[in-house]
Formats: C-alpha cells, structure tokens, sequence
C-alpha cells in the first residue's frame, strides 16, 4: 500500500508541473496555486520545462525537502516511474494527476495512491463519434496531433483511429504533429489542405491547433463550419468563443481544473478511506447547445 | 586588357549566358538544392501548381528569411558572429503587439496604437539586439554564449508579460500584416523582398556594408583603419534584433494571436540553416542576403515537401540534416577549384 | 668536411599552383657543414621550395635525394624525425603553452603512459641552452618576446639532431643582439657538419654566415657560387636581373637634408602599464625620425600609444599634433587629426585578407568616397587606379583579394591605405619587414620622396642599416625609455650601436 | 612542476560563486546538504556532467558540439531495448551509438571541411531523427529486472549511485588525459593554431576525430543514464543539453575560440548551473514567496550574464596588464 498520511491542518505539498507553456498547463498549475490556501497548504511549484528527466529530479528535490504530499502530472507514462518509485520508498505519498504512469511496473493503489484524471483514449474516441455523427457516415479527415511522443498524443490517437476504422467512408487522409501549438497547428494544416482539397472534417487534439487549423481554412477561401468541420479538445475560452461564432462544432472538454479534485482526493486518504485507483474527471461536450453558457467559467 | 575582355564576351555571348548559368548554379549549392526541390515537388506533391501553395509557402517563408537576413549580417560580422537568441525576442515582440492595442489606451485610440503596436515591438527587438551587440562589442564575450542569455531569459520576459497566456484579438488592421495582400503578393512577402533588396544593396554599396565586411573579415585590422568597430557590431546586433522583431509581428498578425510560450522556438536553427545554407561563411567577412533568403526557400520547400507528401516529422528531420550538409558541401566543393 | 657528397640534391623540381608555375627545374646541391643562402626577390619560389623539400608541399616532377635516399616526405614532421628541419618565416608555435611543452610537442618524454613533465622540462631546458638562452621553460611562450619565441622555434628544430636545417627568413624580427646569438648557433652547428640552407632578405648578414649563395628568379634557379666571389650589387643585380651598373647605389638613397622648423607632433612624457616608462620627443614638419632600438624596447608602443590603438586607461604623457592636444580614445580621432599608423604585424593588423585591393585600400578614406553613406564607386576605382599606378603595385587587376599578393606589394597597398588619407604624420611599423630588397628600396624611396613633399614620418625598424640610410634624425630607445637624439650628420649603423651600448 | 597555467584561462570565478552558492544554501536551508539531496542532485547533473567533459574536449580544439542532446537521446532508445540484457551490454550499446554519431560528425568536419557548428547541428537532427524513427515516437519500455535498472536506481555501498560512480571515472580519466598524455596536448595545440599543430607533427586530423568521438560516447553514456536512472529511453529528451553543456564550460573559464580549457572548472560550471535550479526549488519550498517558473528563466539569464561580464571585466585587466608582465 501506499505510504499513509496524517491528518493535518498544514500540510506541505508539492506539485511538480512538467511544463508550463501553454493554457491548458497555466490553468491547471493555477487550480493547484488557488485551493492551496483554503486547502492547508503550503505548495511548491515546480517546473520540468517539458523534460521527463528533469521532472523526476524535481521531485527528487521535493522528497529532499521532506513534503508531505506529491501531486504529479507526470511528463511521460515510462520515465517517471523512477520518481513515484522513490517518494515511495521515501514515504511520501504520490497522486497522479492527468495522465499516468505505467501500470505494469507501478500500481494505484499500492505505489502511488491514485490516478486523477481523465480517460484520453475515451477523448478520441469521443471525439471521433462526434465527427460520425456530423458528417453521418461519410469524409476525409485530418487529425492534428499533439506534441510527438506525449503520452496523450498517442491515446488520442488510439482512441480516435479506432472508432474511425470501423466506418469505411470515412478516411483519415492526413495525421500530422501541430505541437500543440496554433501557429504550427495552422502551418501544418496549410499545408495539409493543398494537398488534400476535399477534406471535409478536422480534428485537433486541442483547442489551439483547432484554432490554428480555422486560421488556414479561412486563408485558403473555405468557410469553416460550412465547408470543413472543424473539432476541439480541452474547452478553453478562445475555443468556447469560436463555437459560438460556429467556426468551430464540438470541444471535447478536458479539464485541467484539478485542484479541487486533488484537494479533496487528499483529504479523504488522509482520513484513512481507501481511494479507488481511478479518480475520474467528468468530461463534457461544447458544441452550439451549450458554449455560450460555459464560456465564462472556462480558462 | 580590359577592353578585350569585354570583346570576348560580347562576341560569345549566348555561350557566355548560359555558361554564367552554369557557374552560377555551381557556385550556389542553395539555389541548387531549391530546384531540386521544386522538381521534385512537381512530380510528387499533389495540387503543388496552385496559386495557393505559392501564398502559403510566401507567408511561412517570411518570417524565416527575415531572421536568416539579420543572421547572415551578424554571422558576416565574424568573430564566432551568431545570434540564438531570435526565437525568444520574436515571442518577446509577438506578445507586445496585442499588449498594445488591447490595452485602455489602446482601445481609447485605435490610430495610434495600430502604429504603436508595430513599432513598439519592432523597438525592443532592436534594443534586444542591440543588447546582444553590446555584449559582444564591448564585453568582448563569445556570441554564441552572449545571445544565450536573452535566448533563456527573454522567451522569460515575454511569458512575464502575458503572463503565459495566449492573447487573442480581432484588428483587421493588424492582421492585415498577416493575410493582406498586396498587387496580389502576400504583404509579408513583400515586406520580405524589400527588406531582401534594401540589405543586400545597402552591403553592396554603403560604406556600412563595407565597414561590416571588414570588421567581419578582420577587425583588428578594421579598428586600426579607424572604422567604428564597436558601433558596426551594434547595428549588425541590432538589426538582427529588428529582424527578430518583424519575423514576430508576422507570426503573431498571421494567427491573430500571440503565444509567448511557444513563438519562435527553434527559430535559430532556421535561421542559421538558412544563412548557411546560402552561403554565409560562419568566419565572417561575407554577408550573401539574397543567398540567405534563398537558403531559406530551401528549408521552407523542404519542410513543405516532407509535411505534404506525408513524410513523418522524424524522417523529415533526417532529411533536413542531409539537406543542410549538401547544399553546404556543393558550395565549398565548388569553390576549392577556384 | 665532405664538399663532395652532398647531403642533400634536389634535381629538376618543379611545381606549379593552378597551372601557374612557381617553380620550373629547380637544381641545388648541399653539402654536410655547408651554410647555403637563397635569395631572391618576394615572391621567386624560396618558401615554395622549402616547402616542397620538407614536405609541406608535393613536387609536380623532379626528385630529391637526402642523406643518400630517395625522399619525398609527406609532412614537415616526417621530415623533421629524419633529420630534416625547418624553422619558418613566421613562428609556428603555441602562445598558450610553455616553452617546454612547445619543444616536447609531438614527442613527450612518457613514463608508465604518462607524461613525464620533469623529464620533460629538463630536456626543453637543455635544449634552450644551447642556444644560449637563459629561461624558464614552465613559463608560457607568449610572456616572451617575439625574438626569443624565434629561438625557441630554432632550439626546438635544433634539438631534433637534423643533418639539414632549413631557415626561411630567420632574422625578420630579431634585433642585431639575437641575430648575433642565432648566428653563433649557426656557426656551432655548421662546425657539427649540419648543412643550413638559409633564406634572408637582409643581404649584409650573409656575408657574415654564408659559404655559397644561391639566387633565384622567377622560380628558376639562376645561380649558385661561393659567397667570396660576389658583392651585394652582385646580388641585387642576378635577383632582379639587371645588369649590376644599373643597380643604384645606395647613397642616393640618403635624404637631403630638413630644413623646416615647424614642429608637428609633439610627445611628452609618455608612459603606460606596458613597458613604457618615459618617451618625450618632437617630429618636425617633412622629417623623417627613425626610432631605434632592441626589441621590446618599447618602439610599437610608442607608435600605438600616439595612434590610440590600444585602449587602456593607465596610459599617461601628454601628445598635441599641431599643438591640438589627443587622447586615447582609438585610432579615429588620430586618423582625424591627419595621423597615419602602418603596423608591424601586417598579416594580423593590416590587410583584410578576404577583401579586394580596391577595398582594401579604399578603407580610410570611404567617408570622403562616399555621399549619403553611399560609395561612389567611380571615383573609388580611379583612386586605387592611381595609386596603383603611382606605386607601381603589381596586380592583376584591382578587384583581385590582397591576400594572393606578395608581402612588398601588400605592403604599397598599405601605404596607399593611408596615404590616400593625406596624413600630416605617418608612422611607420617595421614597413620593410620580410620584403626584398628591390620593393624595399621602391618603399624607401616613396618615404622619402612624401617627406619632402611635407609629409612627417616616424619610421620604426630593426635594421640599423637601413634607418641610417633614411631618417632624418634617430632617436634611441632603450626599455621603454627614450634617449638620445642622433642628428643628420652623426647617424650611421655604428653610432647607434655605440648609443645602444652607452646605458 | 609542469608548467604554470596559462592567465586567460580564468577558472577561480567559477569556483568562487560555487563557494559561495553553496555556503549561502547550505545555511538557510535544512535539507539542502542532506544526503538524499546530493545524491538525487548528482545522479540527474552526472549525464550534464559527461557530455560537458565531451564538450569541453570539442570546444578545447575549437570546435563546438550542438548534436549531444540528439546523441544521449537516440543512445537512451537504443539502450532500452538492450536493457534486459544487462547493464554491460547496455553501457557497450550506449557507447557505441554515440561513437557512430561522433564518427559521422568528424567526418563531415574533416572530409567535407564543413564548420562544426553546421556539421553538428545536422546531427542533432539526424539523431533526434533516428531516435524518433526507431520508437516510433514512444518512449522505450525498460527492463525492471536485473542490473540495468540496478545501476539506474542503485547506489554502490549504498551511498554512490552508480552513474555518478561511472562519471567520476570518467572525469579523472579526462583530467588525466588532458593533463597527463600527449594527446591532450594535441587537444590544446589543434585548438590553439591548427597550422602550427600540424607543422609540430600532431596528428590534427586523429585529434580532431577523436575529441568528436569521445564527445559522442559521452552522450552515449549520459543515455545510459538517461534509460537506466530516468526510467524509459527518451526519444524526446535532451532538447537544449547542448546549450547548457556548452554554457558550463564557458562558465568554467573555457574559451570558446579553443586552446584553453580545464576539465574541473567545466564541472564546477555543471555544478554551479545546475544548484541553480536545485536552489530555487528549494526557495519555493522555503516558502517565504514563490517565484513563477518565468522568473526562474529570467533570473537564469541574469545569473549567467553576471558571471560572463565578472569574466570579462577580469579578463579585460588581464589584457590591460599583460604587456606589464
Ligand atoms: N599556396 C599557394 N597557392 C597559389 N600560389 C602560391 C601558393 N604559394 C605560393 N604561391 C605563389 O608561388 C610563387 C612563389 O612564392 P613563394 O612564397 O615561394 O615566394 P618567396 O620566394 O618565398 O617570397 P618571399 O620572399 O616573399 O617569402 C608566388 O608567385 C606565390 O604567389
Ligand atoms: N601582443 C603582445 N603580446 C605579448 N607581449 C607583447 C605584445 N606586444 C608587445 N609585447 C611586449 O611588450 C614589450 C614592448 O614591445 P614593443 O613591441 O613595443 O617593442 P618594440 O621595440 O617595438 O619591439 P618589436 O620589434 O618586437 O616590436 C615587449 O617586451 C613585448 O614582449
Ligand atoms: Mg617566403
Ligand atoms: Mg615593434
């Protein structure tokens, strides 16, 4: 079992963020920073600037500080199993926080306490159902990838190739890395529609590369929304916004709002309850039905 | 003596033209490489022979041949002549613009801050690389390692500002540095060929370009001939800076949005490639700006060709490097015969 | 001593750079304990032979035979382990490293894989020795002067037991003090049946060294005899290849005397944290004042000090040109005030190598070629057109890099640098360092025909010989601080050695 | 005995700051000298602290290596494919990418005469390239049983971890190397004037060849590291290593220009970099204020240029007063 926790009122906690350059890691490294107070503690940011490694030495220097508590959005699935791998040894106990580490070598439940998060291959799988349900049956595809190598990239893709195969008028004609990023998102879907001019649906595995993509469709003289379909991931304000100027049809939310999540996860092991493996996030759907009531609440 | 040179040439002209063309090619590994490209292209890209692919490759190019012009100035200006910090003074200007004319005053005059919002940004790049220059102008220390520090701090600074968040905004106006047109050429294109032409005639003609070849080429030997050595390193910094700035206006009109974080990342690499690759000699002492455009061409092609014939971005990255190395490798081939 | 069975033979060499010969049918024959000179004028293919017999370089046709075997090395070093060593004109060694461990390069005395540096330093030390030079070899070999780095580049060479020992301008920045050491060492050597094959420009050292000289023209070899039967006329005449009546002599050479009085530049106590202690002086309008004296003493200095050329703060003295008084705040303002400064080190601090002869020489004076910082290239080029002419620079044309030209006509292009500007002082660096007699009298003469058209100059040399042929006045230096004057009349090569062994 | 260092070489700046860096931490706070801490501080910097010695070995001849960070990522993928091999087969495995890497740039360098800058920099393409191609753009599993994950995780006497044993190995063989053996003074000469190099009889080509190689196998056994101490190979790793190898040695007093260079002094300025970090988390833990991870970048910089113009000004006194002697 995981090392156990005291109930106290203060605790000292650390939250070692891998990077924090973009909205969706600004706002969760936010959610940690805005329930610290009212949560007891006494927080300890770090940041890994996008590297495993780096990560796992922060919390190697988290553990040297003798914090109570590990709250880690681990960079990758396989390189950061030396770090829950140690705080473990070191009594510290770890929550993992958006996306896990590998199970085959490191246990909910046993290394760490939990997973808190949401399921990404669901995202893309989601996301794709969305893209049958619009086009009824029938389109080319693009799918902008996330960063090469992150382990969400890799799930999204998983999961939204799989639901994709299974209607064959439906092709995914092009599936390229945008980095997560709206100016590469836009250079590679630039690219992307000359080649493939009859593409009719996009998805992008998150709201920036979307907005990139709606950036390009306009340039090249298509309207999107009317010519190409254009999907989202994660709910961000900008994105809420293009719903509703209906440039843009769904978002797969993904919230980054974990802390008070995270908050209350802790105080329940604290209190000796026995946490599932899985805390899982409620993930919703924004399309035109429903952007304009959540764009105020979004990052 | 002369004057039979010219007979010569005169007499055997069509042979001479097309004899030019050929030394021209050869003494130009980018320009090569390029048309390669270009062939290889027609015979493999889908729809490459659209008006559109050549906007695209216009305004993605753009901010690329802007920093390889102000790369191939400073890396002109020898002494180990570089400048890695451009990716992050790019963010740094890219963020600023929408600071301006979002901001109270902004919205209160409109006017003014369009104008402020271009000229602001394009200032502190300079200031930037005129921080740059000053270090290595008067600290004497090593380029590489005194562009490092803006290269770390400045994408730093930008984040500060926004505070890491993406600003996005609506200003046709702005954004007309993005997707407008002019004479039906995008505007950055044409920006980017008037800054080409100017730098280019400004080395060849100034007694500044002469002063930077010199001090590039010797600057000892420079200082003792009088020559402001210092104040050339400056502008050469500077200007580079300025170029930095400009590439940032671009990306950040192009998206109608500014991304501190994620701005011009590895944009030093491009540039340098691009400089290199058109024939910038990394001693110094040569400064071939339409070369450093066309450099670039090369690496926009490349990058273009390998995305839209569906070549996975680590393949591609492997054919960047194969790339760099041949182009390179047919210029100094070339010209060791001389 | 054996004349008969030359330890070296070089037959029918030839080489050629770019279809350009450089050398055509090279012969030459050297004898063990032989002292052989080689001259000629820049650019007449001695370096080039050199570097062919050692390696540096491959023959296009022709064979050499050494120490009775059929050679041809593929480097200096190979060379140099089988006994053939060469010291080049310029000294090739390591500024950042000591003397000992310049020697050792290449050949570090090991014990158990490691490197033995007390072996090491005892072998260096020895080997400095001989030369007869006193010094701490763990001491780094840019805290010594130029002079001494020369013969630490000999002793290196020397202490590889070589039967043959190649000197290619040896003697450029020694000092009569060290070039006395070094012939001493030259005379040891050949008394150890070492043959030398030495190449100098200065031709009354020869005499003095040499049993046979050989000259070269135009990358032939014109002749070889024994010293004995030639004089320096002699010489010049079969370099140039003129008839000897038609060498002038060197008398004309002597300026007429300075009538003026109008002091231009005036120097005061002027010291700094180099060795600089106290230089005062006064350079009258169309003089020419040579400064003499041994290396180090502080000559550059002075030069560089007036010129502004090297920024430091701790400079002191007082320097008014035209009673206008100038600080030290870099060259340009010395260049606004009409101050012109040749340096010593031409490669380094001259030329830019990559550039034209038109941009090369156009350099100083742009502001006054260009409108609105624009060149105004016409005029440019009939400005370099002129002096071209007026120098008699040899080019292929004005666009060719400065780099391809032979050191004298490096040196006019440099002159015409500054002369272009009109300067009211030039200041004049070792001008003549490493070129042939025929452009250095071409350069004396130039000097002194801008004397008499007014212009003042300040002409630094090492060779006594040829400051006495051309200064109007000498004053002597010594360690920083200067002494005597010698005036027109008492000036002669003998005086100042006499001035020098005064203090 | 030897000799007497040369003055442009100016190393006690670097070794003053680490000083005082870790006297001003070590007082304020607890667990900053603790066991743990240095331990984790060493077994992360000890992959810094190898292709810093591969780097200085580079830039002592003049030259610059941009592909490291490529080089220990593709050497990391490779590494955690042999890792169920073992520990030796790995650490042979690591190497010997890296070599082939080192190989190819030296060859670019000498026989194409491409500047190493270029030369290098297509390497750090082309392996990161290779390293993404062979995963498939994944992180590689490793072996959690036997002695890779050992000598990643383990400590020997249970006090050392083992990379760390393995780096210190390596800097002395380095020290020795370029204190002690001929062809450290080839490094130095080569770098100093490559004409003169030549004309001594030092094999400049050998020379140059060899620093691009063990700079190469360095990296390749920072991937070891990486693998075995940072649990996976990492195709995506080590973005921007070059840099910070590169600023470490020329904050340990290393010319960039080559000729000089201390193989101590560019591990202290491993050392000195990396407590940078390691103090500002121990500053955010300290808790009397947080500083954002942006001003963590800028203070970086700030840090960096402090050290480069306290160099310089000392350096420029130095100039000033040489010809003083
Ligand atoms: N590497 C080279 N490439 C092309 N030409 C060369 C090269 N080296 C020498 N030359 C040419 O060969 C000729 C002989 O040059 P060399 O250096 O042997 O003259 P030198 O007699 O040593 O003159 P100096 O007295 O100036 O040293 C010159 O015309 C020179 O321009
Ligand atoms: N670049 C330099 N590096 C090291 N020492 C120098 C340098 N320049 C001058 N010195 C030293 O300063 C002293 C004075 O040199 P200076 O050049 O003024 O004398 P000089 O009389 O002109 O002799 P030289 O004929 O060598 O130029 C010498 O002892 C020399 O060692
Ligand atoms: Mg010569
Ligand atoms: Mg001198």
């Amino acid at each position: 079992a995981p090392p156990p926790l005291a109930e106290k009122a203060q605790y000292k906690v650390g939250f070692a963020q891998s990077e924090n350059n973009n909205p969706w890691r600004i706002a969760e490294t936010d959610s940690f920073k805005n329930i610290a107070k009212e949560c007891g503690w006494q927080l300890i940011v770090t940041d890994a600037s996008g590297s495993a490694s780096k990560q796992v030495s922060d919390v190697n220097s988290m553990i040297a500080q003798r914090v109570d508590v590990i709250f880690l959005p681990p960079r990758e699935e396989r390189p950061l199993v030396p770090a829950v791998k140690r705080a473990k040894a070191r009594g510290i106990p770890v929550f993992l926080v958006d996306r896990k580490v590998d199970e085959t070598v490191v246990k909910p439940g046993e290394d760490y306490v939990t997973f808190i998060g949401s399921d990404f291959i669901k995202q893309g799988e989601v996301a794709a159902e969305l893209l049958v349900k619009l086009s009824g049956g029938k389109g080319k595809i693009i799918q902008l990838e996330g960063t090469t190598g992150s382990t969400s990239a890799l799930d999204h893709v998983v999961g939204f190739n799989s639901v994709i195969a299974k209607y064959p008028d439906m092709e995914i004609v092009a599936s390229q890395t945008g980095d997560y990023a709206r100016d590469k998102g836009r250079k590679v879907m630039e690219t992307l529609l000359q080649t493939n001019p009859d593409v009719t649906m996009v998805w992008a595995h998150n709201d920036e590369m979307a907005l990139g993509a709606i950036r390009a469709i306009e340039a090249a003289g298509l309207v999107p929304g009317k010519d190409i379909i254009v999907g989202g991931k994660d709910g961000t304000r900008d994105g809420l916004q293009a719903i509703i100027d209906g440039k843009m049809a769904f978002i797969v939310e993904s919230t980054p709002k974990f802390g008070p999540l995270a908050c209350e996860t802790m105080k329940r092991y604290a209190s000796g309850e026995k946490i599932e493996p899985w805390v899982k996030t409620e993930d919703r759907i924004f399309d035109a039905s429903n952007a304009a009531q959540h764009i105020n609440d979004a990052f | 003596m002369i004057n039979q040179q010219i007979d010569k040439n005169e007499s055997s002209g069509s042979i001479a033209s097309s004899a030019k063309f050929k030394a021209l090619l050869k003494n130009n590994g980018a320009l090569v490489a390029l048309i390669v490209l270009l062939i290889i292209n027609a015979i493999f890209t889908p729809h490459f022979f659209a008006m559109q692919t050549f906007y695209i490759n216009m305004t993605q190019v753009a901010p690329i041949a802007i920093v390889a012009i102000g790369m191939c100035l400073v890396i002109a200006s020898g002494n180990g002549g570089i400048d890695i910090s451009v990716g992050s003074v790019l963010a740094l200007a890219g963020a600023l613009a929408p600071m301006v004319f979002m901001s109270e005053f902004g919205l209160n005059n409109p006017g003014i801050a369009i104008a402020l919002a271009i000229v602001l940004p394009l200032l502190v790049a300079t200031s930037c690389g005129l921080f740059n220059g000053f270090l290595v102008g008067h600290y004497r220390i090593q380029p590489m390692i005194a562009t490092l520090i803006l290269f770390i701090s400045g994408r730093g600074i930008a984040q500060l500002l926004t505070n890491g968040d993406i600003q996005t905004f609506n200003n046709d106006f702005f954004q007309y540095l993005g997707t407008g047109r002019l004479f039906g050429i995008p505007i950055q294109a044409v920006i980017l060929i008037i800054i080409a032409l100017f730098v280019s005639w400004i080395i060849k003609t100034s007694k500044f370009g002469r002063y930077l070849l010199a001090v590039g080429g010797n600057d000892k030997a420079a200082f003792l001939c009088g020559l402001p050595t210092f104040k050339v390193k400056l502008i050469a910094y500077g200007f580079c800076g300025f170029c930095a700035g400009m590439a940032g206006l671009f990306t950040t009109a192009m998206n109608s949005a500014s991304d501190a974080n994620t701005a011009g990342l590895l944009m030093e690499l491009d540039g340098i490639s691009a400089a290199v690759v058109g024939g910038t000699v990394m001693m110094g002492g040569k400064a071939p700006v339409i070369g450093a455009v066309i450099g670039a061409l090369v690496i926009q092609m490349m990058t273009y060709t390998l995305l839209a014939n569906g070549i996975s971005d680590s393949a591609a990255m492997i054919a960047k490097a194969a790339i760099i190395i041949g182009a390179i490798y047919l210029q100094l081939k070339n010209k060791q015969k001389h | 001593m054996n004349w008969d069975s030359p330890i070296l033979q070089v037959t029918g060499i030839s080489k050629s750079f770019n279809n350009i010969p450089a050398l055509n049918s090279i012969d030459l024959s050297l004898n063990p304990g032989e002292v052989r000179a080689l001259i000629g004028q820049n650019g007449a293919g001695k370096s080039t032979l050199i570097k062919i017999l050692n390696g540096a370089y491959t023959l296009d046709s022709g064979s050499i035979l050494f120490d009775n075997k059929q050679v041809q090395y593929s480097s200096p070093y190979q060379a140099q382990l089988d006994g053939m060593s060469t010291i080049f004109q310029e000294v090739n060694l390591l500024g950042y490293r000591t003397v000992a461990e310049n020697i050792m390069a290449g050949r570090e005395i090991k014990r158990y894989g490691l490197i033995d540096w007390a072996a090491c330093n005892k072998f260096a030390d020895e080997a400095v020795k001989i030369l007869g030079l006193d010094i701490d070899v763990t001491r780094t070999l840019d805290s010594f002067n130029v002079a001494i780095q020369q013969l630490i580049a000999i002793a290196r060479s020397v202490s590889f037991n070589a039967k043959v020992l190649i000197m290619d301008e040896p003697t450029a920045s020694l000092d009569e003090a060290e070039k006395k050491t070094l012939f001493k060492v030259v005379k040891d050597l050949k008394t150890q049946g070492v043959a030398i094959l030495y190449v100098s420009h200065h031709l009354e050292e020869l005499f003095e060294i040499c049993d046979s000289v050989s000259v070269m023209r135009d990358g032939r070899m014109i002749e070889t005899s024994l010293i004995k039967d030639l004089t320096k006329k002699d010489m010049v005449a079969k370099m140039l290849g003129k008839r000897v009546e038609d060498i002038l002599s060197d008398e004309n050479a002597r300026p007429k005397v300075c009538a003026n009085d109008e002091v231009i530049l005036h120097v005061e106590k002027i010291s700094g944290s180099g060795v600089l202690k106290e230089v005062t002086f006064e350079l009258k309008k169309g003089e020419i004042l040579g400064l003499a004296g041994l290396l180090g003493s502080g000559r550059s200095e002075v030069a560089k000090r007036i010129f502004g050329a090297e920024q430091d703060d701790s400079y002191q003295g007082k320097i008014s040109i035209n009673d206008i008084t100038i600080g030290v705040n870099g060259p340009k303002i010395a260049i606004e005030k009409g101050i012109a400064f040749c340096s010593e080190d031409r490669k380094n601090e001259g030329i830019i190598p990559e550039m034209s002869v038109r941009e090369n020489m156009s350099l100083v004076i742009l502001d006054s070629l260009s409108k609105n910082g624009l060149i105004d290239k016409e005029k440019e080029m009939a400005l370099v057109d002129s002096y071209i002419k007026k120098l008699g620079i040899k080019v292929s044309d004005m666009e060719q890099p400065i780099s391809q030209l032979s050191g004298g006509n490096q040196q006019k292009v440099l002159l015409a640098r500054w002369m272009a500007n009109n300067p009211e002082v030039l200041i004049l660096d070792e001008p003549t360092r490493g070129i042939d007699v025929g452009a250095k009298s071409e350069i004396t003469d130039l000097i002194l025909s801008l004397a008499e058209q007014g212009l003042s100059v300040l002409f630094i040399s090492s060779e006594y010989e040829e400051i006495s042929a051309s200064c109007h006045k000498v004053l002597v230096m010594q360690e920083g601080i200067s002494r005597d004057y010698l005036h027109y009349d008492e000036i002669s090569e003998n005086a100042i050695l006499d001035e020098l062994g005064k203090h | 005995m030897k000799k007497s260092q040369h003055p442009l070489l100016r190393t006690e700046a670097v070794w003053v700051a680490l000083t005082l860096i870790i006297v001003f931490a070590s007082l304020r706070y607890d667990d900053f000298l603790s066991p743990y801490n240095i331990e984790s501080f060493f077994s992360y910097n000890s992959m810094f602290i190898l292709i810093s010695i591969g780097m200085c070995f580079v830039i002592m001849t003049g030259g610059i290596d941009l592909s490291v960070g490529g080089v220990v990522a593709l050497s990391s993928v490779m590494v955690a494919y042999v890792s169920p091999y073992g520990i030796v087969t790995a650490l042979i495995v690591g190497a010997l990418t890296g070599l082939i890497c080192g190989l190819i740039n030296a060859v670019v360098i000498i026989r194409l005469r491409i500047a190493p800058f270029i030369a290098t920099l297509a390497m750090m393409l082309a392996s990161r390239g290779v390293a993404l191609l062979v995963s498939g753009k994944q992180s590689v599993p490793i072996s959690w049983e036997g002695s890779f994950p050992e000598y990643g995780m383990g400590l020997m006497f249970d006090l050392i971890p083992w990379p760390v044993v393995v780096c210190l190995v390596i800097a002395i063989m380095a020290w020795v190397l370029l204190e002690k053996m001929p062809f450290g003074r080839a490094v130095l000469a080569v770098g100093e004037d490559e004409e003169a190099a030549k004309l001594m009889g030092l094999k400049v080509n050998k020379t140059i060849t060899l620093v691009y190689v063990i700079s190469g196998v360095l990296a390749g056994l920072a991937g070891v590291t990486l693998a075995a101490s940072f649990g996976a190979g990492q195709p995506a790793e080590g973005v921007g290593w070059e840099l910070i190898a590169i600023s470490a040695v020329v904050v340990g007093g290393t010319l960039l220009t080559g000729g000089l260079g201390s193989i101590t002094a560019s591990i202290a300025g491993v050392v000195l970099m990396g407590l940078i970090f390691n103090i500002l988390n121990f500053e955010n833990g300290y808790g009397s204020f947080t500083i954002s991870t942006y001003w963590q970048s800028v203070i970086r910089g700030l840090f960096l240029l402090l050290v480069l113009i306290i160099q310089a000004e000392v350096l420029k006194r130095l100039r000033n007063k040489k010809t003083a002697q």
